[in-house]
Parts: structure tokens; C-alpha cells; sequence
């Protein structure tokens, strides 16, 4: 299935880029960022990490749907 | 105006402050994010707020909203910069109105801990020394993932 | 600038947060008291606040020593009114600046509630009906002094 | 001896006026409001109010001297 997938803060600077499109055979957030800290050779673990898909937190299991535009959310430091 | 709001550009404090005030309104309180110049012992230069703002709004508007349902307040707003930032800029301002001070007070401080604690914002400092870096929610820096 | 004051004429808010912003001040919080419409259930027209100036200056400022003792702050402020207010005049205002959040709002409600504790500023209420009455500090009327 | 006395809100409102000069025998705040209290009728007992002497809190039993300025403080309300 094809992914949107959006990088931000450290992640975005590990994988070198804003934003890709990712064909994978994942259904899962959790089997995605596998792939994708295969590739990006993110240190980050889940643990680490929240998930957004479509705009919204979602949990790690959730199943994803082509087209969906996935984020995987650092350590927020606003304020 | 929205309740949460990512700007681009200089807040105005004092104009969202005359926002908040009714003829029902005995207490404000706000809160003002200043970029200071130094961070856990280093010197820092100047700043940059990354936001992934579909979610940011989402979840900045979530959090005012909770802070109606737990205090008796009047207005509640939230603005939050985004961008390059420089020493001394306002990087976010939170005001609340109550009736009561008690009110006020907890329901900016709730909105204030929780923005910094949910919204999808990244601060990455630069510092006099040259580097920079990703900050975790406690200020700390973010050890891994540069290259 | 006197950390406490007393004041005959309109306070300026915006004015008095420019004065609590410096370079290392990475939090400011800020607490507005404002003449509301109606206190108990009901309708006030406008009040008075009567002050013992020259206790009331000691005491006021005794009470930001205090704050700068117990609370990690870089400046403190706090001004109130006295004499004649109307319906959304601003009768008090503090403001608090200092390296992080806690501090901040925990010196600035501080400095609000000892205020109202002890610094003998009196209000009287002027109401819709007619009457009026000095307040306690729980904002219930004192029943007993009028003739 | 003689002091200076101020009054505010509720006294002030009692007494119908702001302050006065009193001639007195008393030597200690408590007996000089006694003495007020009976000549303006205030209904508010010492439990209710502070006492100020020349601008500075003071106890109850503060011996007062001559020309002494003496405040009773009714329950503030500012802010």
C-alpha cells in the first residue's frame, strides 16, 4: 500500500527530508516505523514515539489504509 | 478568533489580553513563553519551532477545551509561534478569564503544562558554540538521532 | 520602579510586562483583578477602594520580599488602585518573571493572595439597588459597622 | 496621653470621620479601643481587626506612647 509519511524535529533531520511516499507491505503504524528505522536508521524506539495518522494520535496497532498520511511524533518541546 | 492558534508571526500580547476581558470577568491570568539566553548552562543564540500544525491545532484547541470542562472560566486562548525565533521574542502567550482568581490561574496553568506536554511542536536551539540541537519536554537535549 | 504601589490613576498593564522581560526571563506570569458586574448575586455599579497608603506600601512590599525569598524569580511587580473604578477598570495587577514556569506562576498567585490578605486596601460595593457595603475578604459583606 | 487615630471602611463609615486626636488614660491598644468602641458604638470585636501603631502591625498589648498614631485594621478586601 502507498503511505504518506511526515518527518519532523530529529527524525526529519535523520531521514534528510520533510515528507515521503511509501509503498509497503505493512498494515500497521508499528510495522511501518520498522521499515522506515531500517531504512532512516532511526535510534528512537516507539517507546519514544506517538503515532498520528490522518491528523490524529492513534495507537501502534492501528490498521492503516492506502493513502494514509502517517507521523511518528517525537518528544514535543513547545512552550 | 480561534481558541488555539500556530503563528508565523509576532504576537501582540497586549491585544489578546483585551480579548479575554468581559464585564463578568473579575480575574485574568496569563502566561508568556520568552526566548531566553541560555538553556541548562549554555548560551543560546536564537531558535526554530517546528510544528506539524493540522495536529497541533487539533490538539491545542482539545486542551482549552478540557480546561472549560474542569474550570469555571470565561475565554481561554492560546497562541503559540512558530518559525525562527530571536532572543526576547514571545514564543507563546496563554490567557484565561474568570469570574474568580483561582479559576484563572489553574485553568492557564493546566493549558500551559498540557500544550507543552501534547501539542506537536519542536523546539531546536542554536547555540553560541555553533551547534544545536532538538530539545525533549524537560529542555534536555534530544542525544540521538542527528547525523 | 517600587516592586509594590498604590495607585490613584489607571493602571497601564502593557507598560508594567515590558518592565518584568529580560534577556535570561524564559516565563512570565501575569494576574489582572478587574471590576466585574456583579459580586454574591448582585449587580454592582462601581466601588471604591479605600487604602491605608503608607501600610499598605510596607506591607505590599514585605509581601514580594517574601516572593523573591521562597519562589526562584528575576522581578516581581504588583500595583493597586485606589479611589473611585467602574465596571471593568483593572483594580489590581501583578506580574512575575523568571527563568522557568513554576516560579513564575507560583510567586504571581503568591503575591495575589497574600495581597488580599493582608495589605489594608478596603472595597466598597456599590450596588444596582442602591446600597453598598465594605466587603470582607471573602467578598461577603461586613454587616455590622453601618449606621 | 494623647494619640492620632485613623479610621477606615466599616469604623470609618461608624465613626463619620477619618481620623481624630484622642485625649485617653489608656496605655495599651486595647484599651484605647475599648474606650473608641463604647464612644462610637463599633460592633466589630478585637477578634475581628489588626492593630497598626505609627505604620507597622502591632500587638494588642503594645504599650502605646504619647502621639502615638494608631490604626485598627477591619478585615481587608483589595484585589
Amino acid at each position: 500500500m502507498n503511505y504518506r509519511v511526515l518527518y519532523f524535529a530529529s527524525l526529519r533531520d535523520r531521514a534528510g527530508m520533510d515528507a515521503e511516499q511509501i509503498h509497503s507491505l505493512a498494515t500497521d503504524a508499528r510495522g511501518l516505523y520498522s521499515e522506515l528505522r531500517a531504512r532512516h536508521g532511526f535510534t528512537m524506539g516507539e517507546d519514544r514515539l506517538r503515532v498520528a495518522i490522518n491528523g490524529a494520535f492513534a495507537q501502534w496497532g492501528h490498521t492503516l489504509h492506502d493513502g494514509d498520511e502517517v507521523v511518528f511524533i517525537p518528544p514535543v518541546s513547545g512552550g | 478568533m480561534t481558541a488555539f492558534r500556530i503563528s508565523n508571526d509576532t504576537i501582540d500580547p497586549a491585544a489578546l489580553a483585551r480579548a479575554l476581558v468581559h464585564a463578568r470577568t473579575g480575574a485574568c491570568a496569563t502566561f508568556e513563553g520568552w526566548v531566553r539566553d541560555h538553556n541548562d548552562g549554555r548560551a543560546v543564540q536564537r531558535l526554530d519551532y517546528q510544528a506539524y500544525a493540522p495536529l497541533a491545532q487539533s490538539e491545542g484547541e482539545r486542551i482549552i477545551d478540557e480546561a472549560r470542562e474542569k474550570f469555571a472560566i470565561i475565554e481561554a486562548f492560546c497562541v503559540h509561534r512558530a518559525g525562527a525565533l530571536a532572543i526576547g521574542d514571545l514564543a507563546v502567550w496563554v490567557g484565561v478569564s474568570a469570574a474568580h482568581r483561582g479559576a484563572a490561574f489553574d485553568a492557564c496553568r493546566y493549558i500551559i503544562d498540557e500544550v507543552k506536554k501534547r501539542v506537536p511542536i519542536w523546539k531546536n536551539e542554536h547555540y553560541a558554540d555553533g551547534e544545536s540541537g532538538w530539545l525533549h519536554p524537560d529542555n534536555t537535549p534530544v542525544a540521538s538521532e542527528r547525523k
